[in-house]
């Protein structure tokens, strides 16, 4: 880490600054606004993850002796759920990208701070829904709502567990809307779009699905929740309407709702593998246009999770031929990730093993997505542990990885404090050994026809000894993300104070005190050198290191 | 050890090679390219990692290294669809001389009734050798209807039906699952297919009691009075039903529409929806008067009119010849 | 977005509406008169062309200083139609095996 | 792509109170809130284009029952509500010029008409609503479509679920329609209570700027709405 002076006096910050819960509950100060996100997501990504450790341990054995079938469906579903729109979808946008993107352009906000705030407050209306709806029963449709089970069959709470995900979804929207605004018109001068860093480049693309993908699952839900009080028909056979078509809405939304999951932690991967490595990105246009590629051709391919649905052979024909068309920019990602090793100067902190880790699972989660994407492979593999190993592998091995490990590469800024950075590495070697234990093996129980959402496999012990691996494998994972949860607890009491730019890193974020001040920066900075510019930042390091010798 | 812990499945149909080999083909494409990756990423992590007075040398980026790694991968991914969709075509299109089995699927349980009239539940005893053609639809909820063995998967719908087959090549005792999620027991709602030798079919088929399900059919086309409309001959009020399962219909708004399954059904459920050219709107809905088997078997009964010779005592004959057997599967799809 | 010109943008807004209820008119007319399978898109057209003069000239997409408003609208309709024509092929292609 | 790398610093004198904390000049505020509106805008084209993509698709299937269900509802009481939204959005325009050119009164005036206008066609729409649910058009557990002829099929009667599938959309695109016109009325009422303040300018007036946006959306939705729900196959 670099040697620069930490003040004995603590500076004014965003953080001491105001005190009092009011203070933070009505502050419109984003860096307020995404701690808070930190905090609440914080919260259900332990629910869900303890959902995930139950479903687990019951699937340890064949039988469902554990919980009941009703329960272990209840868990998944709710697991579903609150790691899908309460964690995965705020995580890193709504608390790295609501944290950095106004540092990242010179901003002292983002546009409209009060809907920052409101944006927060919907996601918290629609937890709060969620978690009342769990404690009161929950819900027992898988996270994909499909008809006519959710609307005429289930006899769980689906409208209010729908309610509460359309609540949380003007969340997301708002946010989105948010940043595009924000990345458009509140850049210093100087910050031309070939000089952005590539972590607002994949905001910025993931803003546009959120802004334009959202809404689609949020009328969808609407009917749903119209179709179960009121039996209108739309979905349900019964009554002339076609389940088929709730897929297609549902799908439209969620397929790149897998993107707005995995493109700001792309951000956070790239930002981190240019610092540790020194370098400029390799191919920085490219990595910024697959980005934006990768949104909008995700709209592109949502009929893939339904070729054996009963659609037509044609359409599905087309969806599968476009799916690939997501598979070249992803791809290119990653050969521009590792290019940029290349000549390197390469560091291995913690950021950097996590995004080490992310390049390893990324690139098998997406090698994976070609077989689902393969129509003949597809009609086997679908609706199998298969296709569980296949998303968890982007969802939890690409966009948790890399919200890891932006939040250890930004936590010194965040918290002005450092992290134990051997604890760090640590953690980061038990969560790739025990996300591997846990998910590769579902890859073979895939294969082998073992099908999703089953509690029960009492008939099928051969499928048992892989279970078992999977599930010591989750607890594993379990002590690898309760570690960083600990010391950066720890470290905010106990932590050194955090220099002002502790890696030595290229960006405007670290040209603001640690932790920054409310409004950011002093005077508006204006840029005039290039993204990355990790050559001139060691020419001057070397320099004044040469001075001070 | 290895007994139960298998780490391929059951190769039991004729599907089951070709997706296994696209399979294979994708596992070692993506070998490939992860062992590239993780290759380049491990040998230049520790090539070049940080050496005090050692830079970085800053590579700004290559056009013609971008152009090839997307271009290159897109067309691997190309021939990876066009297989792809080469194995699915052929596991969409049934054969067209298929034995019949007509499926219903509903909360928990598969019940499964053979064109000859055999009812089962949970069980499907087929003969090896042989093409099957499943013709499925669900009484409540979606349900799918999967053989990991013969690599096969077809969601079964409310409402509609869907279709599809297999070509068993190994006798035994295979696993059956419903694939999509359907509630409380969906882990319950398993079953197995049973291939037997042909011989051993044949035996099992010969103690089935009940005539053929299109006999079954034409009972009720009798009870429920169809009869009086569709005649066999033009002067009914509703179109006479020879042959006409399978050939091409002309709507009384003009358009074209081949008579399948889901046309008869539809036609039974919602006479007004597809009215045939030069006839009335006249004939009454049966929707909630039919259930889905007696459903099934009034479909079987309107398609074994289209047989050549078609007729009563064709479809009896059918118990003791099976479709299939030589020169008689020349069934009009 | 606001309109700097110094001659006065009422002509164009009372121009605008007169065409926008000659529009409704119009659409009303048509749809009594049988066009077969015509009827939809002549509908559809005066429904466009009424939707394009409110965008362009009463939400001033028109003296729009810059392209970026026009890009948000095209892409928010290219994404629109994406939604409907891909979905729509799968029903328009479905068949019975 | 045009970009507004506006940081011009503050022009000492001009500083206005409505001037945020966070921008650098006004003008980048008046952009961004524009701009903001815009993408909102996308936002509720795609939240009623999952509905639009319900409707197409059913209308396919359906159509000779949904030209019955479509011809029971009322078109003359449609075309009036649609010249009332024009003659609404042609209010907001001139309210907007009204605070161009610094006429207090005009605009105070035409915001109020506007506002008029638009409790005019929740009027009207709630007649028809009312129509409806007398005729038992409202789907649900009284909803009866039974003996209605398809327009075309003198000998043919539409089928009364598919109808009511017709009318679940109709009432659930017409009620969200309503709910933006209840919203768009709220912010109107807003903009009159600052018009009445004189908050607004010629040099500034944005909300009004933006309140005008939302409507004239509001406005082009029923655009489509009115063909497409009221006017399927309506030729004798």
């Amino acid at each position: 880490m670099a040697t620069a002076t930490v003040p004995s006096v603590e500076r004014e910050n965003y953080l001491n600054k105001h005190y009092g819960v009011e203070s933070w509950l009505l502050t419109t100060d984003h860096k307020r606004i995404a701690l808070l996100y930190l905090i609440s997501i914080t919260f259900f990504f332990f629910i869900g993850g303890f959902f995930a450790l139950l479903i687990r341990l019951e699937l340890l054995t064949p039988a469902s002796d554990l919980v009941q079938a009703d329960t272990y469906n209840k868990l998944f579903t709710m697991h579903g759920q609150v790691m899908v729109f309460f964690f995965l979808i705020p995580s890193i946008p709504a608390v790295l990208g609501n944290f950095l993107i106004p540092l990242m352009i010179g901003a002292k906000d983002l546009a409209f701070p009060r809907v920052n705030l409101l944006s927060w407050y919907l996601y918290i209306i629609g937890g709060i829904m969620m978690v009342h709806c769990m404690l009161t029963g929950g819900v027992d449709t898988g996270w994909t709502f499909y008809t006519p089970f959710s609307t005429a069959f289930s006899n769980t709470k689906v409208i209010e567990a729908g309610l509460a995900i359309f609540v949380a979804g003007f969340s997301s929207i708002l946010t989105g809307l948010n940043f595009v605004v924000t990345i458009h018109r509140m850049r210093a001068p100087g910050l031309t779009w070939s000089r952005l860093p590539l972590f607002v480049w994949a905001h910025y693309a993931t803003s546009i699905i959120q802004i334009l993908g959202t809404p689609v699952v949020a009328i969808t839900l609407v009917l749903v929740v119209a179709e179960r009080s009121l039996h209108l028909g739309i979905f349900d056979p019964k009554l002339g309407g076609d389940p088929l078509l709730f897929q297609h809405l549902f799908w439209f939304y969620s397929h790149p709702a897998v993107y707005i999951m995995i493109l700001p932690s792309m951000g956070v991967v790239t930002e981190i593998i240019a610092c540790f490595s020194r370098k400029r990105i390799f191919g920085y246009s490219f990595v910024a246009l697959s980005s934006i590629a990768i949104a909008v051709f995700g709209f592109l391919v949502w009929a893939h999770h339904m070729f054996v649905a009963g659609i037509s052979v044609y359409a599905a024909l087309i969806f599968s031929l476009l799916s690939y068309s997501v598979a070249v920019p992803s791809a290119v990602k990653v050969f521009n990730w590792t290019a940029t090793l290349y000549k390197g100067s390469i560091r291995y902190d913690a950021p950097m093993l996590y995004a080490f880790g992310f390049l390893g699972l990324f690139t098998m989660g997406g090698l994976t997505g070609l077989f689902l994407a393969a129509l003949g492979v597809d009609v086997h593999v679908t609706d199998t542990y298969f296709v569980i190993a296949h998303f968890h592998y982007i969802m939890v091995g690409g966009a948790l990885m890399g919200y890891l490990g932006g939040m250890h590469f930004w936590w010194p800024k965040i918290s002005g404090k450092l992290y134990p950075e051997g604890w760090a590495r640590l953690a980061a070697l038990i969560v790739f050994i025990g996300f591997n234990l846990t998910f590769f093996p579902q890859f073979i129980l895939g294969y082998l026809g073992m099908p999703r959402r089953y509690a029960d496999y009492s008939h099928m012990p051969e499928f048992q000894i892989l279970n078992v691996f999977s599930t010591a494998g989750s607890t594993v994972l379990g002590v690898g993300y309760l570690l960083p949860m600990i010391y950066f607890l720890w470290s905010m009491r106990y932590g050194k104070p955090a220099p002002d730019n502790p890696w030595n890193a290229a960006g405007l974020e670290w040209k603001t005190p640690s932790p920054p001040t409310t409004y950011n920066f002093e005077e508006e900075p204006v840029v005039t050198w290039e993204a990355y510019n990790y050559d001139e930042i060691d020419k001057g390091h070397k320099e004044e290191v040469h001075v001070v010798g | 050890m290895f007994d139960n812990f298998p780490l391929w499945p059951q190769r039991a149909s004729s599907m089951a090679g070709n997706v296994d080999a696209l399979f294979i083909f994708l596992l070692i494409v993506s070998g490939l390219m992860t062992l590239l990756i993780f290759t380049a990423i491990i040998y230049f992590a520790a090539r070049y990692r940080y050496r005090k007075g050692v830079p970085a040398e800053q590579i700004e980026g290559s056009i013609p290294l971008e152009l090839s790694w997307s271009l290159i991968p897109l067309g691997v991914f190309m021939v990876i669809f066009a297989w792809g969709a080469v194995v699915y075509f052929k596991g969409r299109t049934p054969p067209r001389d298929s034995t019949e089995v007509y499926v219903v699927a509903k909360q928990w349980m598969w019940k499964l009734e053979h064109a000859e009239g055999q009812r089962e539940i949970n069980e499907l005893h087929v003969p090896v050798g042989r093409d099957v053609k499943l013709i499925m639809t669900s009484q409540d909820v979606i349900h799918s209807f999967f053989v990991p063995a013969f690599r096969m998967k077809q969601d079964v719908l409310p409402g509609r039906y869907t279709v599809a087959w297999f070509h068993a090549t190994k006798p035994g005792t295979y696993h059956l699952f419903c694939a999509e999620y359907c509630g409380t027991q969906h882990s319950g709602m398993i079953g197995s297919i049973v291939v037997m030798e042909p011989a051993q079919y044949e035996a099992w088929m010969s103690g089935g009691t009940g005539g053929p399900l299109s006999a079954t059919g034409e009972k009720i086309f009798a009870e429920l009075g169809c009869v009086t409309c569709h005649r066999s001959d033009t002067q009914g009020r509703g179109p006479n039903l020879q042959g006409v399962f399978g050939k091409p219909v002309q709507l009384e708004d003009g358009r074209m529409l081949t008579a399948d399954e889901n046309y008869v059904r539809e036609s039974i459920l919602d006479p007004g929806a597809k009215v045939v050219k030069g006839f009335k709107p006249v004939m009454p809905t049966f929707q909630g008067l039919v259930s889905e088997e007696q459903l099934n078997a009034l479909v079987a009964y309107v398609k074994s009119q289209s047989q050549p010779g078609a007729g009563v005592a064709k479809a009896n004959a059918a118990v003791t010849a099976p479709e299939g057997a030589p020169g008689k599967g020349n069934q009009v799809q | 977005m606001s309109n700097h010109s110094k001659s006065s943008p009422l002509t164009s807004y009372f121009a605008v509406w007169g065409a926008l209820l000659l529009g409704t008119f119009l659409t009303y007319e048509a749809a009594l008169i049988d066009l077969g399978r015509f009827n939809a898109a002549v509908a559809l057209t005066i429904a466009t062309t009424k939707a394009l003069l409110v965008a362009l000239f009463f939400m001033h997409l028109k003296g729009a200083s810059e392209k970026l408003l026009k890009l948000v609208v095209a892409s928010t309709i290219f994404f629109l139609i994406l939604l409907l024509a891909l979905s729509m092929f799968d029903y328009g292609t479905r068949s019975f095996s | 792509m045009s970009d507004s790398q506006a940081a011009v610093p503050h022009h000492d004198g001009l500083h206005n109170p409505a001037l945020l904390h966070h921008f650098a000049t006004e003008e980048q505020q008046r952009d961004s809130a524009s701009f903001g509106m815009w993408i909102f805008l996308a936002t509720e084209v795609m939240f009623f284009g999952g509905l639009f993509c319900a409707y197409l698709i059913y209308r396919r299937w359906y159509f000779g029952d949904f030209a019955a269900a479509s011809k029971s509802i009322n078109a003359a009481l449609g075309a009036t509500n649609t010249a009332v939204l024009i003659c609404s959005s042609l209010t907001v325009v001139l309210a907007i010029w009204a605070a161009q050119t610094a006429r207090r009164g005009l605009m105070i005036l035409m915001l109020v008409l506007t506002m008029l206008f638009g409790v005019a066609f929740l009027g009207i729409k709630g007649i028809e609503y009312k129509d409806k649910f007398e005729e038992h058009h409202v789907p649900g557990v009284s909803f009866s479509f039974d003996h209605q002829q398809i327009p075309g099929h003198p000998d043919q009667y539409a089928n009364p679920q598919h109808a009511q599938i017709f009318f679940a959309l109709y009432f659930i695109m017409t009620g969200l329609h309503a709910l933006h016109m209840v919203v768009g009325l709220g912010i109107f009422t807003w903009l009159l209570w600052m018009a009445w303040k004189g908050r607004f300018t010629p040099h500034y007036h944005t909300p009004l700027e933006i309140g005008g946006l939302y409507w004239h959306f509001v406005d082009i939705v029923w655009i489509y709405l009115f063909p497409l729900l009221y006017l399927i196959d309506r030729h004798p």
